[in-house]
């Protein structure tokens, strides 16, 4: 296998919340390969969107900080790089798509303001090639009419045509790597197929490598490589995604999975995962996920388990057991 | 290793998280009294607040003394001399006495207001911004009048009609402050009737009535405190304004805008005259804007961290 | 130091001895061949002892009544101007502070006059420095043998607009001014002739207090004819008429004939004159400059802040000051740079109680002088006037060349008295501490207008009449609405301040039965004051006057038509850079045509 | 546009109703305007022939046509007291309010709105903590005490400034200041919490990915955002700074429209009372009619295209 474009190890992030700090995002390693994309799932407040944000340098300081690990993004570290040598990053060799496009982009602007002045940020390009680029970038995420979009205000936009922009913003400087958080979530869900198509679409034509993040598993499913389960701020189980949906070893994937609904079993109950997600301000002592296990042994209580490599697979488990149907 | 069965750990950690849960969503009530004991300026708001309304409410009772007592041998004494604690002015009379009286009169005048501001401004607000229409229109424009209207002309009108005195300064910013609360509630209500709930009411078949009271009224209560702790501000600052030039307490009752008035010809000669009444006025305006400050960051969790740069 | 020469060290020993002034001292020293650097350098070693100037003018001790003239002493501004060696120079503006809004700069309409009036304008007759008249708009003036005459010589006159003045004009001008609502002081005088060059003012009876209202302020001689054109008057109307009601007489348009001229007014903020070029010079024998004014212009900035009218004079915003607040007072006099003078101001402090709505109160003379003796009148201006002013136990200030000290037997404070004449009456004291006579508590509203010293006054006289069971509740009100409810039917007392030169003039006006309601508040109808009113205004003789005069101020503080209280001086005061500058005690403001500022 | 055409409308009714409420406000409040016109020894037949001339023992309604109708035909007609001019009054002392009003107005958007952004900036910090205790201590002392310190301090003790007057620039740092300190200190708060608001939202967040850099993110795109709302509330300073500015003006002597007006109120000088308080209307009204045109202009969410 080729190098890895991104390499994070051990990625560490605290937030500092009425005088107390804790971890919400806690030891993650994963690598990130060109030409691939690399699934990110998870229930909500798991911790996914904070790694995206750590690996951006975009966690809300001072509130939040990332205390431990490294980020290597070519030679460069980026937790160590300052502030302004990780904005000439920013945006150009690795962007990012928000969950929300209704909100995330600035009011007061027109679209084509919005756009050329992030060209214009990392490219020495006058203003109207910066327009122009712009304008490709908006018809290559095939939004209809771009050059009346380029003089509206956001609020002019629909959500859909919001986050086209987005991704236009996203991809017209060619990053390298593009995280997408939930680029779906907020929209109908007939524009959804739409905007994963074009996304898709771009990351294979450009060669991209692209962290997706979602909760969806059967957009995983359909469009990932490989596959990271994140429970409670950590990787619990990583895999190709064939065989984590064909095999999965956690049960707390496992548990995900049967609560995809299935149209093949249209009668009986959801299944669900008893409880909820730990606080980050209140993580159990031994396995995170232990007081919604089913199968926890004592020591899950005790003990927290380590994310072991096995053929091509890694896994957060004291006793994994194989997939039982429904 | 322990020998708890996974069933009673889950169970205990449960009911662990919902312990947790539960501290962080709290009462009103309580999430207030700890906000009160980590927030130190809602604090010493609260502190000096109560020593205002202690000076008001008891100071006279205690200090006794006689506010209108002349004394032509002993004027214009600075704090601490003989037997003046606060000195005297310009007819002699001890200004400690007079203070504590004054203070009385200005929460007396602040309550009046608040209160009249509050119940007239809610009900307006209210039924401007839930009826809506002609209805809204006519009574917005009058409050939108009322508040814009100069309030020194306000006070000269009731002045004129019952007479200078705090009753006139009390329905004259008691007036002004109530269209400035009716319109706040009026947007709050406004705000409110789009959201599903009131919509759901609505659609439900609820009588108005019930709407308002068991849906619209809950919710603008504690904006409405909010803003009425603000407005108690307003009013003491406006009632001293007002008996500065000498439309408020009437001699020999005296207020703290006209001790600061009647002190500010002597500022070379003795300007403690001038200085405590206007600082008891400072310490009563600081200590609601702190307890405000302090109630929105509790009702209002939307504007906390406007707040939150004043916690420490 | 290097030592001084004898002669010097005698000059320094009597200055410092206080035989000399400090203005003395520098003329000495001058004289004995010592530069004015020198000499300032002399004045610092003396110390900071140094007689402040203001000794040069002591304040006005009452008079005693049987000198004729006072023995106040203005400063010898004038006659000290000269000392120094270069003389009055032309040019600058005074900006001199001024205690009160700016009037309306015509005589004949306005309700009060500011000093303003003594630049712009000339009065037939001024008084001097000694308390005599003598000629100011006129040349020379005379009275017949049998008092019924006064005859006053006036030149054709040229005023601000050019156009003459001849003295058929001033004949109109006094004519119309007979219609305006201040000309009952000079009832005595029945109209106005012309003979060639003379106006004649014909008498009802000889009366000695002729020539005082015309030399105040209403009776200032206004161009009459620019008078008609721009306000107009109207014969049906008199002075209430739509025209002069509009008119811009005084306010865009001023024609006099003074050494200045109306340039810029703004009510509340300032009013300003220049030199006006072509005055023709001065007719009055004490002004030193007959010619043309010293100085380009004069503005009067209004402040009615007291306290802060010292301040711009410390400060050098303003070059004079007229009535600095009292307590700034002592502040000023320690100041070397500055001179104050102080008179007794022809002004008092009165309660009028009303008789005819509230006889159950003020209906008895023991309640009225029952309450006056419970009155410190010195405590009162001690504190409040800061020793600026004197009691006063009848109507007159005690300066007043008329005023009486019999009056003083009456009014003292005694509150064993006060309770005596209280008991008397039928007042019994009840539980609450206020006294009732009949069911009826001796309690009683008490209006003020909205004024610092007044409700001051008003505050310090009620805590003093709860000292023997009577409540007075003051009510500050606006001055419009003082006004409107004083003498009528709901007000039992209220507080007022008069300002006038004649004493005896004005204060007649709110006692005498004919004025009831207005100005006589108390609806006081006492023969024997009439009957001193009736003798004053007939007063023939100096003795008759005088005569009359004690009638007047001793029946007032017997029968209590209205309580005084106490009086204030007027103040003036100005930086020792300007000069000519001499208020004096028989005007109310002082002239200007002396009047430069050291370059 | 239709929402700035039904502004309009509502200002010209505002207008018409305070004409109605500001006279019989002021008649309704008693007094004998004749006092402001004659001196004390007039007699009441003296005072009964004035009030007859100027119409005032006509019905109130009929003595508000008659006005209205003069003030229409542009006649403003004199004060009851001097007789001086309305109409250049208003000019002469329009002018020194409209001096004192506008720096007072830029004081407080020229200090608070930088101090706000620079508290918000430096959140929770020393810096922050300062400037928003400063804000409530702005906020809890009220103006007229505020003006006697300051002459006290700055005039009488230190003699740095002039305690009064008008109207050279030195003479106008003391009321500005004084007449500023409160709209300063909300400004801030203001300020502070409209940047506040936008810094956490999410377009901030995509403009950082987009590598800008905090100058600009802050400097340009959170404070035009931060903007509209002080916008509005610029609107409601400038009938704070006109109701204030009464007792300001008349503790520093400065001849604006308010002491004008506090003085023709007290002594019941109608025509200048009644047209220097329509005058005062017409400044808030208007004032909150700009701001709503500034708010329409700044906020692109509003403005139909």
């Amino acid at each position: 296998m080729a190098s890895p474009l991104l390499s994070v190890r051990d990625l560490t992030t605290v937030i500092r919340t009425e005088g107390i700090e804790f971890e919400v995002v806690r030891g993650v390693s994963f690598d990130m390969y060109p030409n691939e994309i690399l699934g990110l799932v998870g229930e909500s407040g798991c911790g996914k969107t904070m790694t995206a944000l750590s690996v951006m340098g975009l966690i809300p300081a001072p509130a939040a900080r990332i205390a431990g690990g490294t980020v290597l993004f070519g030679d460069r570290d980026l937790v160590s790089l300052s502030e302004r040598d990780m904005r000439e990053v920013r945006g150009d060799d690795i962007s990012m798509i928000f969950q929300d496009p209704l909100t995330s982009l600035d009011p007061m602007f027109r679209i084509g303001h919005l756009l050329t002045e992030v060209i214009r940020r990392h490219r020495p390009v006058s203003r109207s090639q910066a327009e122009a680029m712009a304008l490709q970038a908006l018809a290559e995420v095939e939004l209809p009419d771009p050059e009346t979009r380029m003089s509206q205000y956001p609020h002019q936009l629909s959500g859909g045509m919001r986050q086209r922009v987005m991704i236009a913003m996203a991809l017209m400087l060619d990053p390298d790597i593009l995280i997408a958080d939930e680029p779906t979530t907020a929209l109908d869900v007939t524009v959804q197929a739409q905007i994963l198509d074009r996304l898709l679409g771009q990351q294979r034509r450009r060669g991209m490598s692209m962290l997706l993040i979602t909760h969806d598993l059967g957009v995983v499913a359909a469009v990932a490589d490989r596959v990271a389960v994140m429970y409670s701020g950590e990787i619990v189980e990583q895999a190709p995604v064939t065989q984590l949906f064909s095999d999965p070893q956690h049960p707390y994937t496992q548990g995900l999975l049967r609560a995809v609904p299935q149209t093949r079993h249209q009668r009986g109950a959801l299944h669900t995962i008893p409880g909820r997600v730990p606080p980050p301000q209140f993580v159990p002592p031994g396995c995170p996920f232990s007081p919604r296990c089913s199968q926890a042994l004592a020591r899950c209580w005790e003990e927290h388990p380590d994310l072991v490599p096995e053929n091509g697979r890694r896994l957060r488990c004291f006793n994994p057991q194989p997939l039982t149907p429904a | 290793m322990t020998a708890s069965t996974p069933e009673s750990y889950l169970s205990e950690w449960d009911r662990r998280l919902l312990e947790f849960e539960e501290s962080r969503h709290i009462s009103v009530f309580r999430r207030g009294m700890r906000n009160l004991v980590r927030n130190r300026l809602l604090l010493s708001g609260v502190i000096l607040g109560l020593l205002v309304v202690g000076a008001g409410v008891l100071g006279p009772v205690i200090a006794g003394g006689d506010y209108e007592l002349i004394n032509f041998s002993n004027i214009h004494a600075a704090p601490f001399s003989e037997d003046a604690l606060l000195g005297t002015d310009h007819l002699g009379r001890d200004t400690a006495t007079r203070l504590f009286v004054a203070i009385r009169v200005s929460l007396a005048v602040a309550v009046g207001v608040t209160g009249l501001a509050l119940v007239a401004g809610l009900a307006i607000g209210t039924v401007a911004g839930f009826r809506g229409g002609w209805t809204d229109r006519s009574l917005s424009g009058v409050m939108d009048f009322i508040w814009g209207f100069p309030l020194i002309l306000v006070a000269v009108l009731f002045a004129g009609g019952l007479g200078e005195g705090l009753l006139s300064v009390i329905l004259a910013v008691g007036l002004v402050n109530m269209a400035a609360i009716a319109r706040v509630v009026r947007g709050e209500v406004l705000s409110l009737s789009e959201r599903e709930f009131i919509e759901a009411a609505r659609a439900g078949g609820l009588s108005n009535w019930r709407i308002i009271r068991k849906h619209l009224l809950p919710n603008i209560l504690a904006p409405a405190l909010v803003l009425a702790s603000y407005y108690v501000a307003v009013a003491i600052i406006a009632e001293a304004a007002l008996s500065f030039i000498g439309l408020g307490a009437q001699p020999p009752l005296p207020s703290l805008g006209q001790m600061v008035a009647e002190g500010r010809n002597f500022l070379q000669l003795n300007h403690w005259e001038t200085t405590v009444p206007g600082l008891a006025l400072v310490a009563m305006v600081l200590s609601v804007s702190l307890i405000g400050d302090g109630l929105r960051d509790v009702f209002d969790p939307r504007l906390r961290h406007e707040a939150k740069g004043l916690e420490s | 130091m290097k030592e001084n020469s004898p002669e010097i060290q005698s000059i320094l020993e009597e200055y410092q001895q206080r035989k000399l002034s400090r203005r003395q001292f520098l003329k000495k020293v001058g004289a004995a061949g010592v530069g004015a650097t020198a000499a300032a350098a002399l004045l610092a070693s003396c110390g900071s002892d140094e007689p402040a100037a203001t000794t040069a003018a002591p304040a006005t001790t009452a008079a005693p009544a049987t000198t004729a003239a006072p023995a106040t002493t203005a400063a010898p501004a004038t006659t000290a101007a000269p000392e120094t060696a270069m003389g009055p120079s032309r040019g600058g503006t005074l900006r001199e502070g001024y205690n009160r809004d700016v009037s309306k700069h015509d005589p004949i309409t306005t309700n009060w006059y500011d000093p303003a009036f003594f630049a712009i304008y000339e009065a037939i007759v001024t008084v001097s420095p000694d308390g005599d008249f003598v000629p100011q708009y006129c040349t020379d003036f005379s009275v017949s043998g049998d008092g019924l005459e006064y005859r006053f010589t006036v030149e054709d006159r040229q005023s601000h607009s050019g156009n003459a003045i001849t003295a058929a004009d001033v004949a109109e001008f006094y004519r119309i001014q007979k219609f305006s609502f201040i000309a009952s002081l000079a009832s005595p005088i029945s109209h106005y002739e012309v003979d060639g060059n003379q106006v004649v003012a014909k008498m009802n009876n000889a009366w000695v207090g002729t020539l005082g209202p015309l030399a105040t302020g209403y009776w200032r001689i206004a161009n009459i004819n620019t008078w008609k054109d721009v306000g107009g008057y109207d014969d049906e109307t008199g002075l209430a008429g739509e025209s002069v009601v509009a008119s811009v007489y005084g306010t865009e348009v001023v024609d006099a004939t003074g050494p200045f001229k109306h340039t810029e007014w703004v009510p509340g903020s300032h009013s300003y004159v220049e030199r006006w070029d072509d005055y023709p010079g001065s007719n009055v024998p004490y002004f030193e400059n007959k010619g043309t004014a010293h100085l380009d212009a004069i503005r009067w900035t209004v402040i009615t802040e007291a306290g802060q009218r010292a301040t711009q004079l410390e400060n050098g915003d303003i070059d004079t000051l007229l009535n600095p607040a009292h307590q700034d007072l002592a502040r000023l006099q320690e100041n070397p740079d500055l001179t104050v003078y102080q008179h007794a101001e022809w002004s008092g402090y009165f309660m009028f109680m009303n008789r005819e709505h509230f006889p159950e109160l003020f209906g008895d003379v023991e309640t009225r002088r029952g309450l006056s003796h419970a009155v410190d009148r010195e405590g009162m201006a001690q504190a409040l006037l800061f020793g600026n002013g004197a009691a006063t136990y009848g109507p007159f200030p005690t300066t007043d060349r008329y005023y009486d000290p019999a009056v003083e037997q009456h009014n003292n404070y005694d509150v064993a008295e006060a309770n005596r004449l209280l008991d008397a009456a039928g007042w019994s004291m009840g539980s609450d501490g206020v006294r009732e006579r009949d069911g009826v508590p001796l309690q009683f509203e008490f209006m003020v207008e909205n004024e610092s010293l007044q409700t001051a006054i008003a505050t310090a006289a009620a805590a003093q009449f709860s000292q023997v069971g009577a409540q007075a509740d003051v009510n500050v009100v606006d001055r419009a609405v003082w006004f409107e409810r004083a003498g009528g039917p709901e007000v039992p007392a209220g507080l007022f301040m008069w300002l006038w030169p004649i004493p005896i003039d004005v204060l007649t006006l709110f006692c005498a039965s004919y004025t009831v309601p207005s100005p006589n508040w108390s609806h006081a109808n006492e023969p024997r004051i009439d009957q001193a009113i009736a003798d004053w205004q007939s007063a023939g003789t100096e003795e008759a006057a005088a005569k009359a005069q004690s009638d007047f101020q001793l029946a007032w503080a017997e029968t209590l038509p209205n309580m005084s209280f106490i009086n204030q001086n007027s103040t003036f005061v100005k930086n020792n850079r300007v000069h000519g500058w001499s208020p004096h005690v028989w005007l109310l403001y002082p002239y200007y045509n002396d009047t430069w500022i050291e370059a | 546009m239709r929402y700035l055409a039904g502004r309009t409308v509502y200002m010209l009714i505002i207008l018409a109703i305070s004409s109605v409420a500001v006279f019989y406000a002021i008649r309704l409040s008693g007094g004998d305007a004749t006092a402001a016109r004659l001196p004390a020894s007039a007699t009441e037949a003296d005072r009964e022939t004035l009030r007859e001339v100027l119409g005032l023992n006509d019905p109130i309604y009929q003595q508000y046509f008659t006005y209205m109708g003069r003030l229409l035909s542009g006649d403003l007609g004199n004060s009851l007291t001097n007789n001086a001019l309305i109409s250049k009054m208003v000019i002469e002392h329009g002018r020194n309010s409209i001096i004192l009003g506008a720096a007072a107005f830029l004081l407080v958007f020229l200090v608070g709105v930088p101090l706000g952004m620079l508290a918000s900036v430096r959140r929770n910090t020393f810096t922050d903590q300062g400037i928003m205790s400063l804000s409530v201590a702005g906020m809890a002392v009220p103006n007229f005490w505020l003006a006697l310190l300051s002459i006290w301090l700055f005039a009488s003790v230190l003699g740095w400034l002039p305690s009064a007057g008008c109207c050279e620039p030195k003479q106008l740092i003391l009321p500005a200041i004084v007449l500023a300190a409160e709209g300063t200190a909300l400004t801030v708060r203001m300020t502070r919490s409209a940047m506040l608001e936008n810094l956490d939202s999410d377009w901030v967040r995509t403009l950082r990915a987009g590598g800008l850099s905090e100058a600009r993110v802050i400097g340009k795109h959170v404070f035009r955002n931060a903007l509209i709302p002080i916008i509005s509330l610029a609107g409601l300073r400038i009938g704070q700074i006109v109701g204030y500015a009464l007792i300001v003006e008349v503790i520093f002597g400065w001849p604006g429209l308010g002491q004008v007006l506090v003085n023709a109120v007290l002594r019941r000088d109608y025509p200048v009372a009644q047209f220097f308080s329509l005058v005062l209307v017409v400044m808030v009204v208007l004032g909150n009619w700009f701001a709503d045109l500034g708010y329409l202009a700044a906020n692109p969410r509003l403005r139909k295209i």
